[in-house]
């Protein structure tokens, strides 16, 4: 089963993102896309040696809907600084430690910091046990540091790392 | 048939003479022998011919369109010439047996000897004037062989090269003259030469073509001012001087003058031009062989002197004269050959030809010492000798002109020449055998082998009993071969010892005692030579001559090809633009046409503002160079911004893969080239460069904006019309590249496979040093592979592989196809290695990517040939609807299978190139930077 | 309706894409910079892809999610871009308004 | 009303592009010119969606998606080069 | 319109003949790559400027520009794509060959002493 | 169809089919590719023969790829020239291969693969009957071509393959654009259609379409290195590997068949505001071409580069005779093509003997030891030099002949017969002087480690000579099919009628 089908999450993503791409939800681009679901995963199965597990819980929901929103906050919170001008800014380097440990947990939580208010992922520190984020107007920097872990590390690490420890 | 066979004989003869020389020295002699003997018998039985009155011509097509057909001739003078060339050359093959020394090759010499022969015969026996110049020029390439056979002696090859260079010059004059003769006379044919005679003289290309082919004519019959070569020429061995430097070669000139004597003679440019440079040659020769001590010298410059004789009589353009010619040409040969041969014996025996040394030799060698004066009084015209009587008919022949032109300078003249003559044959004949006792000679001389001296003793004979019975013996020969010449009856003379006390013989006796008396004065004579002319050398000339036109060509050559690309560019853009232009300047062309166009819009002036400041930038900036190439990605994504804005979806999406793919690689190899650009040479190139871009801008504009002006009309609705019927297939552009030009796809990514294929070759054992800093300074960052962009570009492989062939199958129809799903393939593959590395990828995917060229390339190619099954031509599309339960109805062509293979080919070789550059990096220990 | 909300959709995006470059043009430091076309630009392609996704869907039969690949992918790829400037920025020590901690400047490989 | 907002859209897309471009010519250093070039990116795409709405054409998807795909790549190359020199190693 | 497009083929061509004419390999790379541009776009829009008419065939289409340039232009990009990828790779042979990245191999001063 | 319905194609898909699959036996053993190789190119000669047949009754063979009409598809077109140049190639192929199997096959990757593709790209070349297409087989030989000349590598290999590949790529460049600008006016790739549409060109675009017609001669004067765009080729030709520049003595060739091709349908006396364009340009630049190539000849320090220079005078005179035009000038100048081609491909074969042979001084006009087998080697070169200089009894001379006798009836004749007569005396002396510095101004000592030229060496430059003697045997024939060669070139409404039939 796990060398037939490599990667069923991940089947299921293309077949789904193969019909959005097509625009056709008739059966024969079902058929099609079911076979690149089950084909691409199992060409580029050594890419992607382990399992990717996750926790099917609302956790999962509840950390995209936040990460939703604070996307919209975060633009809005940009523009409104860019159109406030740079005199203003009070741009700053902040270190967060970090809890995480797989990779694709910290990209994503990387990821995640750089689309959301005023936080860019700057650096992963060698031994990845800190995140170097830049902000661009902060005032209180441990209460920052504080949001990010519990808005968005918290989450990832269940999803993600729960179990696997 | 028999003379193409007579001519053949020789050549093929060659061959055989190297080969037995296998089988032991003498062999090639006997060979060489049997081969002129066989030739000769296949002539003999032809020669009653001529004496009949009769001419003998074979005939048979070559080159009809070119009028150059195998044609032989046999007449009196043909005749007169084979014979000669045979009967001493057979002498000469006997002699040369003996003179050649132990370390000779003798194969080699009798193979080149026979060569010579066969091209001598081939001259003599043409009737076809080309046929004749090409047998002329293979005389010079022989010789050129003969010349040279010591070629470990310099002035060997300097003389070889030498004549090669003077009578190369002359053969390719003659050509010119012999196609004008042909384009006057309307054929190559000797007997249509003759027949149109007149019509040749009144021609208004007479003068040219005389001169050219007397150019022919006097360089190889060394006459004044070409006449230098010879004496250089004696670096041959004796037998070759023997042959070719007196009876045969230096008389092809004189042969051609007398074969060509019936159409071109008679005309004062004829008279003035021949006469006058056979009297020059006769005096200039007559008085620098006196003062020669080299034996070979002095018998070249008398050889010269006869030459210019010869050339001489024929000039007066009388019958007699022409007459006297032909019989000089007998005489001269004969006396001349055992001449040389006798030299050659001297220097054989006593080891030097230096007539300062030799002295004496009477006591030595006795018989030989006879010989030689036999023949040395000969060539003094001393009576009783065949020298005598043409000389005689000569003195006679000038009188009875120069009467005509009431002048008496050229009787005056000829006898001086005479009594040089006279001079130079006493200084040989008393200079070596008498006058006291040998200098210091290398060894003690003796008489030579029997069989050496044969040859000499037959023509030594031979010179008395013509001097002495000329009507008896050389008589009827005579006749038949000035027939030949004059290709007319023959004039009143006869041939005779005695003629009475006539001005002829005044002469001969005035000649005789005034050579005399100049060689009893040779002692003042000398002195006053040697401080004067003496110094005069044409070799001086010549070489200056030769090695300025050497000279001339390195600078031409050092100036035009510097090796400079640039200057390549720069020449290739000037053309161009010459060439675009020039239509122009003739003016009557509007460059604007009746076409309405499109209107402006903000947006894409913003674009069209952002490419142009690009460019610039990236001109400018182009020694910053990661500068450059951030401002020339924008070049690219404005370019492609075009092609969308003005219809060409497919052309977008190609030109952003293959602009993306572009950037990776210059990157891969900045890093490799030089951190820092070298500066600009000097302001005036850049003003330079700059000027000639700025025209070349202009002129593409002018260009573009011309065409766009214009209305057209075009092909493309035969496309829009059948690419659905006709292709199966909506995608207009795309049913182009894969069906109705399938052919250029096909090649097109044959030029996709090649570059891989090349570039593979190229980076085998490629080293290059990796730099351990950047451009400032600076170490590189120690994180190889930043954790979350590895992470995060795995998540997009499958993503962009899916798009990839979303691309590919909806090609057909929709913009995309194989080539942008292969580039999509490639760079989703290409990041793997940026993000992760090569190491780690290729634990994951092949490394190597000639298969999929193969399939690829193979794929595209047997879709195209699948079509011969059905009848169809190559590449022959097929479509058809196929419908499946569930899956429902969908289309299959075979444009798709062309199209995988498109996809392949793009795919192997993207990842080749990138790969196969990466793959160089840990080339070397790092070294430091050198530009 | 429909239209008016495409109107909203296709209008804030631009803006967004506006301001991102703003910012890019605008603000004194690289890092401040970077924040600009990450988030702003993002969310304004974001907009204009949901507007188009809305008007194909309407225009048109079936419904035309197609736009979402794209939102997915610079969803993805943002983040990612801006990341690794912020680190090569990080290693060239380019200018910078605050002062990078220690730890974003290690020993460097020679 | 959309009528009304669409050339209003390409006014500001237009100036977005402007200003990145400005950005790319002014720098002052590399990151900025990537970064530049990245927006350019997206700001082609910006246009590109606009395109498509205002003439009805979903044929310029593909290339939306594909600078996506490119722009990306472009970025991580020239970054790797200024962090490592050796873009493939 | 026409202008416009004309102009900035000319500027590219300008551009892509100066780079071309440089000492250095590298230049010389970004000059033939702006030429393919130059001439790319002047294949292209031989089929003449047209706006929102692409050659593919629907009922809806208001009308189609010349598919055939078009395609030519495709061949020609790949073509070009190859032989840059060729000359790029060349120049490294160059550059490891002759020492230097100058075309014609001419050494500067600093490396006669290096 | 049967397969003679293909003929047309074979040529052309035959060193395709079999570069794929050399490609997929590129890890089989060494000698099974050989094998392969040699077996395919040889067939190229049959084929060649055949169309020859095919052709020589003034049939225009069309092969309509894709089974599309003219102008619409691409079609090839085998016509007397083009199966003139097909057997001239592969004559030539067949002796350059096998020189190459002597090791130098070994030196690089994928020999055999480029190879058979550059035999692909050069018969494509001389097919087509599309201008665009023209274009795309110019770009497969030169690739593959690029690969060939750089086989091996070596400093100044490099430092002359860059130029080649650079100029070449501004070639492109100018190909396209005159490409395009025809298109741009006529609408039309097809050669034949483009003839017939040009000649009916318009007053008001007369200046427009002349000028993309000269600016398509500027690239092919470059392929063809005519003066001043033949600064390329020297460095190119002596600096490759000897089977390579060999092959490439055809290459220039593809260049006069171009000008021939194309402008025999769209400059002919028929062709409206184009009628005798280039008479203006072309014989003064093959002119000068001819001494310029003769100069070099004379100011050469090694063999190779002189014999490249060769190759230059040669072009020289070949573009003479395309200059003077008349259907004999034209029959002269195609008699001289393969002579010319075999003369220096065999010259440049012998000069890698000769180099290999004398050592350190490899082919340097400079005294070395005496080489081994010095007297087979001297002759061949002595044979080959009279060939390449023009002289009796060999074929150019006749060449020349005919040339010369051609000229008689032009403007130019003075021009013509000082150039070519001067030039060949130039010639003379110079290989006169290689010669003799080679063979015979030896240094006396015979040394033992010099490598001997094998047979297998010698032996594709005999045959190359062996062919030239017999275009001297045959030389009746053969100058009487140039003649007809020329005679179809002057009558261009056989072509367009043969191709255009379908669709007119
Ligand atoms: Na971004
Ligand atoms: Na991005």
């Amino acid at each position: 089963m796990r060398r037939l089908l490599p990667h069923p999450l991940l089947s299921a993503t293309l077949t789904l993102l193969w019909l959005l791409l097509v625009n056709d939800l008739s059966a024969g681009a079902l058929v099609l896309g079911a076979l690149l679901g089950w084909l691409i995963p199992f060409a580029t199965s050594r890419f992607w040696p382990e399992q990717i597990r996750i926790r099917p819980t609302g956790v999962l929901a509840r950390f995209l809907g936040v990460f939703a929103v604070d996307i919209v906050r975060g633009s809005f919170h940009v523009a409104w600084l860019i159109l406030k001008g740079p005199a203003r800014l009070r741009p700053a380097f902040v270190e967060v430690p970090l809890d995480l440990r797989s990779d694709l947990a910290i990209s994503l939580l990387a990821n995640t910091i750089s689309l959301t208010p005023g936080t860019v992922s700057a650096y992963l520190a060698a031994d990845r046990k800190t995140l170097v984020v830049h902000t661009l107007d902060t005032g209180d920097v441990a209460a920052l540091v504080a949001e990010i872990k519990q808005r968005y590390e918290t989450p990832l690490k269940t999803v993600f790392e729960e179990g696997d420890a | 048939m028999t003379l193409f066979l007579a001519v053949l004989t020789p050549f093929v003869g060659a061959a055989l003479v190297a080969w037995a020389a296998r089988f032991g020295r003498p062999h090639s002699a006997w060979a060489a022998g049997a081969v002129t003997l066989a030739s000769l018998a296949l002539l003999v039985p032809l020669f009653p011919l001529p004496f009949a009155g009769e001419t003998l011509i074979e005939q048979r097509d070559w080159m009809p369109a070119l009028g150059l057909n195998l044609a032989f001739r046999l007449d009196g003078l043909a005749l007169l010439f084979a014979g000669l060339i045979l009967g001493i050359g057979l002498l000469i093959v006997l002699y040369a047996r003996y003179y050649l020394s132990e370390r000779d090759s003798m194969g080699r010499f009798y193979a080149y000897l026979m060569l010579f022969m066969g091209s001598m015969l081939g001259i003599v026996l043409s009737e076809n004037l080309i046929q004749l110049l090409i047998f002329w020029e293979l005389t010079s390439l022989s010789s050129f062989l003969l010349i040279s056979y010591w070629q470990h002696r310099e002035e060997a090859r300097r003389g070889a090269r030498m004549a090669l260079a003077v009578t190369g010059l002359g053969g390719f004059a003659m050509l010119g003259g012999f196609l004008l003769l042909g384009h006057i006379v309307g054929s190559y044919e000797l007997s249509d030469v003759f027949a149109s005679a007149d019509h040749i003289r009144a021609h208004p290309l007479y003068v040219p073509t005389l001169v050219l082919i007397l150019l022919g004519v006097f360089t190889k019959s060394a006459q004044f001012p070409f006449h230098f070569w010879l004496p250089h020429a004696m670096a041959a061995p004796t037998p070759v001087s023997a042959y070719l430097h007196s009876a045969t070669m230096v008389k092809a000139g004189v042969f051609l003058l007398a074969r060509l004597y019936p159409a071109l003679s008679g005309t004062p440019e004829w008279f003035w031009l021949v006469s006058g440079a056979g009297l020059a040659t006769l005096l200039l020769g007559a008085y620098t062989a006196l003062f020669k001590h080299d034996l070979k010298g002095l018998l070249a410059y008398s050889t010269i002197s006869h030459l210019g004789l010869i050339t001489l009589l024929f000039g007066l353009s009388t019958p007699l004269a022409a007459v006297a010619g032909v019989f000089h040409i007998i005489n001269h040969a004969t006396f001349k050959a055992s001449l040389f041969m006798a030299a050659g014996i001297i220097d054989h025996e006593a080891g030097t030809r230096d007539m300062r040394r030799l002295s004496g030799l009477w006591h030595y060698m006795p018989h030989t010492a006879t010989l030689a004066m036999v023949a040395a009084a000969a060539m003094a015209g001393v009576p009783l000798l065949n020298g005598f009587l043409s000389k005689e008919m000569f003195f006679a022949e000038a009188v009875h002109v120069a009467e005509g032109h009431g002048g008496w300078l050229l009787p005056v003249l000829v006898t001086l020449a005479g009594a040089f003559a006279v001079a130079y044959s006493l200084r040989f004949i008393h200079n070596v055998f008498f006058d006291g006792a040998p200098v210091d000679l290398p060894k003690t001389p003796h008489e030579p082998p029997r069989w050496m001296k044969v040859p000499v003793e037959i023509l030594a004979v031979l010179c008395l009993v013509v001097g002495v019975a000329p009507a008896f013996t050389v008589g009827p020969l005579l006749a038949v071969a000035a027939a030949g010449t004059l290709q007319a009856p023959l004039p009143e003379y006869h041939l005779a010892l005695w003629h009475g006390f006539n001005t002829a013989l005044m002469m001969s006796l005035a000649a005789l005692a005034l050579g005399v008396a100049l060689y009893m004065l040779r002692r003042p004579l000398f002195a006053w030579h040697e401080g004067g002319l003496g110094r005069l050398d044409a070799r001086v000339p010549y070489n200056a001559l030769v090695d300025g036109l050497f000279g001339a060509a390195r600078r031409v050559i050092r100036t035009l090809d510097t090796g400079s690309l640039q200057r390549q560019v720069f020449l290739f853009v000037g053309a161009a633009l010459a060439l675009g232009i020039a239509p122009w300047l003739a003016g009557g062309t509007p460059l604007t046409g009746s076409r309405t166009g499109l209107p402006l819009d903000a947006v894409s002036l913003t674009a069209a503002a952002a490419l142009i400041l690009a460019t610039v930038a990236t001109v400018v900036w182009h020694r910053r160079r990661f500068t450059a190439l951030v401002t020339i990605g924008v070049v690219g994504l404005v370019v492609s911004l075009a092609f969308i804005k003005f219809s060409a979806p497919d052309l977008a999406l190609t030109q952003l893969s293959v602009e993306i793919v572009t950037i990776v690689l210059l990157l891969l190899a900045l890093y490799f080239l030089p951190q820092h650009a070298a500066p600009e040479p000097d302001r005036l190139r850049v003003g330079r460069d700059a000027a000639i871009a700025l025209v070349a801008g202009l002129g593409t504009a002018a260009l573009a904006w011309a065409v766009l002006t214009r209305p057209y009309d075009t092909i493309a609705g035969y496309f829009l019309e059948n690419s659905k019927p006709g292709g199966g297939g909506t995608n207009v552009v795309n049913v182009i590249l894969v069906d109705f030009r399938g052919y250029d796809t096909l090649g097109e990514i044959t030029v996709l496979a090649l570059a891989g294929l090349g570039i593979v070759a190229l980076l085998q054992n490629l080293r290059l040093a990796a730099p351990a800093r950047d451009a400032a300074g600076r170490p590189w960052d120690p994180d190889t592979h930043p954790v979350i962009m590895a992470t995060l570009t795995r998540i997009l492989l499958p993503l962009a592989l899916m798009v990839a062939v979303f691309i590919l199958l909806r090609g057909h129809n929709q913009p995309g196809g194989g080539f942008i799903a292969g580039l999509i393939t490639a760079v989703a593959l290409i990041v793997q290695y940026l993000s992760s590395g090569a190491a780690w990828t290729h634990q994951r995917m092949a490394s190597d990517s000639h298969p999929l060229l193969a399939w690829g390339l193979g794929i595209a190619t047997f879709t195209g040939l699948a079509s011969w099954a059905f009848d169809h031509p190559f590449l022959t599309s097929t479509f058809g609807y196929l419908n499946w339960p569930i899956v429902g109805k969908f289309e299959v062509a075979s444009a798709m299978a062309f199209d995988l293979g498109v996809f392949l080919v793009v795919v192997g070789a993207t990842l080749m190139i990138l790969t196969g550059l990466g793959g160089l990096h840990r080339a070397e220990p790092v070294r430091k930077e050198t530009r | 309706m429909t239209d008016a909300l495409l109107a909203l959709l296709v209008l804030t995006g631009a803006i967004f894409t506006f301001i991102g470059s703003l910012g890019l043009a605008r603000l004194r430091d690289f890092y401040t910079r970077l924040h600009g076309p990450t988030k702003a630009t993002t969310l304004g392609v974001g907009c204009l892809l949901i507007a188009s996704a809305l008007h194909f869907s309407l225009r048109s039969e079936g419904v035309s999610l197609h736009e979402v690949l794209v939102t997915l992918f610079l969803f993805i790829t943002a983040p990612v871009s801006a990341h690794l400037l912020a680190k090569a920025a990080l290693h060239l020590k380019t200018q910078s308004l605050a002062p990078p901690p220690a730890s974003t400047a290690p020993e460097s490989s020679d | 009303m959309l009528a009304t907002v669409i050339p209003i859209a390409y006014a500001l897309v237009a100036l977005a592009f402007a200003m990145s471009f400005w950005r790319l010519i002014k720098g002052p250093d590399a990151p900025d010119r990537i970064l530049a070039l990245d927006t350019l990116y997206v700001n082609t795409i910006a246009f590109l969606v606009l395109l498509g709405i205002h003439l009805g054409s979903a044929i310029y998807f593909e290339a939306a998606l594909l600078i996506a795909m490119m722009g990306f790549v472009g970025t991580v190359a020239l970054c790797k080069y200024l962090l490592r020199g050796d873009i493939i190693e | 319109m026409e202008a416009l497009i004309a102009l900035v083929i000319g500027v590219l061509t300008a551009g892509g003949v100066f780079l071309a004419l440089r000492g250095q390999t590298f230049p010389v790379v970004l000059g033939l790559t702006l030429l393919s541009y130059a001439v790319n776009l002047f294949l292209f829009i031989m089929g003449r400027l047209a706006i929102g008419v692409p050659p593919v065939i629907s009922e809806s289409a208001a009308g189609y520009t010349d598919p055939l340039p078009q395609a030519l232009v495709l061949t020609a990009i790949v073509i070009s794509f190859g032989m840059t990828a060729f000359v790029i790779v060349l120049a490294l042979k160059a550059r490891a060959e002759l020492g230097n990245d100058h075309v014609d191999g001419l050494e500067h001063e600093e490396d006669r002493r290096a | 169809m049967n397969l003679f319905d293909h003929l047309a194609a074979l040529p052309v898909l035959l060193p395709l089919v079999v570069g794929i699959v050399l490609l997929a036996l590129r890890n089989a053993p060494l000698a099974l590719q050989r094998g392969v190789s040699v077996a395919a190119t040889l067939a190229l000669l049959p084929l060649a023969l055949a169309l020859i047949q095919a052709t020589g009754d003034g049939t225009h063979l069309v092969y309509k790829l894709g089974n599309w009409e003219a102008p619409y598809g691409i079609v090839l077109v085998a016509d007397r020239l083009a199966a003139w140049m097909l057997v001239t190639t592969a004559l030539l192929a067949v002796f350059a291969l096998l020189y190459a199997l002597t090791g130098i096959d070994r030196d690089g990757r994928h020999f055999h693969v480029l190879f058979q593709l550059q035999l692909f790209g050069l018969n494509g070349a001389f097919l087509t009957g599309d201008l665009f297409n023209l274009f795309v087989f110019f770009e497969i030989l030169l690739l593959a071509s690029y690969g060939l000349l750089l086989h091996g590598g070596g400093r100044l290999r490099v430092k002359a393959g860059l130029h080649y590949v650079v100029i070449n790529l501004v070639g492109s460049t100018l190909f396209l654009f005159a490409v395009g600008t025809l298109y741009g006016v006529t609408g039309t790739l097809n050669m034949a259609d483009l003839g017939v549409k040009l000649a009916a060109t318009p007053p008001e675009n007369a200046a427009l379409v002349q000028s993309a017609a000269l600016l398509l001669f500027g690239v092919f004067a470059l392929k063809a290195a005519l003066l001043p765009l033949a600064l390329w080729l020297p460095a190119a030709y002596a600096h490759t590997s000897a089977p390579v520049a060999a092959l490439f003595a055809i290459m220039t060739k593809v260049g006069a068949y171009s000008i021939l091709r194309v402008y025999s349908l769209i400059a002919g006396e028929q062709a409206g505001p184009l009628a005798g364009l280039l008479d203006a340009w072309l014989m003064p630049a093959a002119l000068a071409t001819l001494a310029f190539g003769m100069l070099g000849a004379l100011a050469s320090t090694a063999l190779r580069q002189q014999v490249a220079y060769l190759v230059v005078a040669s072009i020289g005179t070949l573009l003479v005779a395309f200059g003077l035009g008349s259907q004999e000038a034209l029959a002269a100048g195609l008699y001289y093509l393969p002579h010319s081609t075999f003369a220096t491909a065999a010259l440049f074969l012998l000069a890698d003997a000769i180099a290999r042979g004398r050592g350190e001084v490899a082919d340097r006009f400079e005294s070395g030891p005496a080489m081994p087998r010095a007297r087979l080697v001297g002759g061949l070169f002595f044979v080959a030099a009279i060939a390449v200089a023009g002289l009796p009894p060999l074929s150019g001379f006749l060449g020349k002949v005919m040339l010369l006798q051609a000229a008689l009836e032009s403007p130019h004749l003075a021009w013509v017969w000082g150039v070519v007569l001067a030039t060949g005396l130039a010639g003379v002396i110079a290989l006169a002087r290689s010669g003799s510095l080679l063979f015979y101004r030896t240094l006396g000592t015979h040394d033992t480690a010099l490598e001997m030229p094998a047979n297998t060496a010698l032996a594709p430059a005999v045959a190359l000579l062996a062919l030239i003697v017999g275009l001297v045997i045959a030389a009746g024939p053969l100058s009487e099919h140039a003649a007809a060669i020329a005679s179809q070139l002057k009558a261009p409404q056989g072509y367009i009628d043969a191709v255009l039939g379908g669709a007119r």
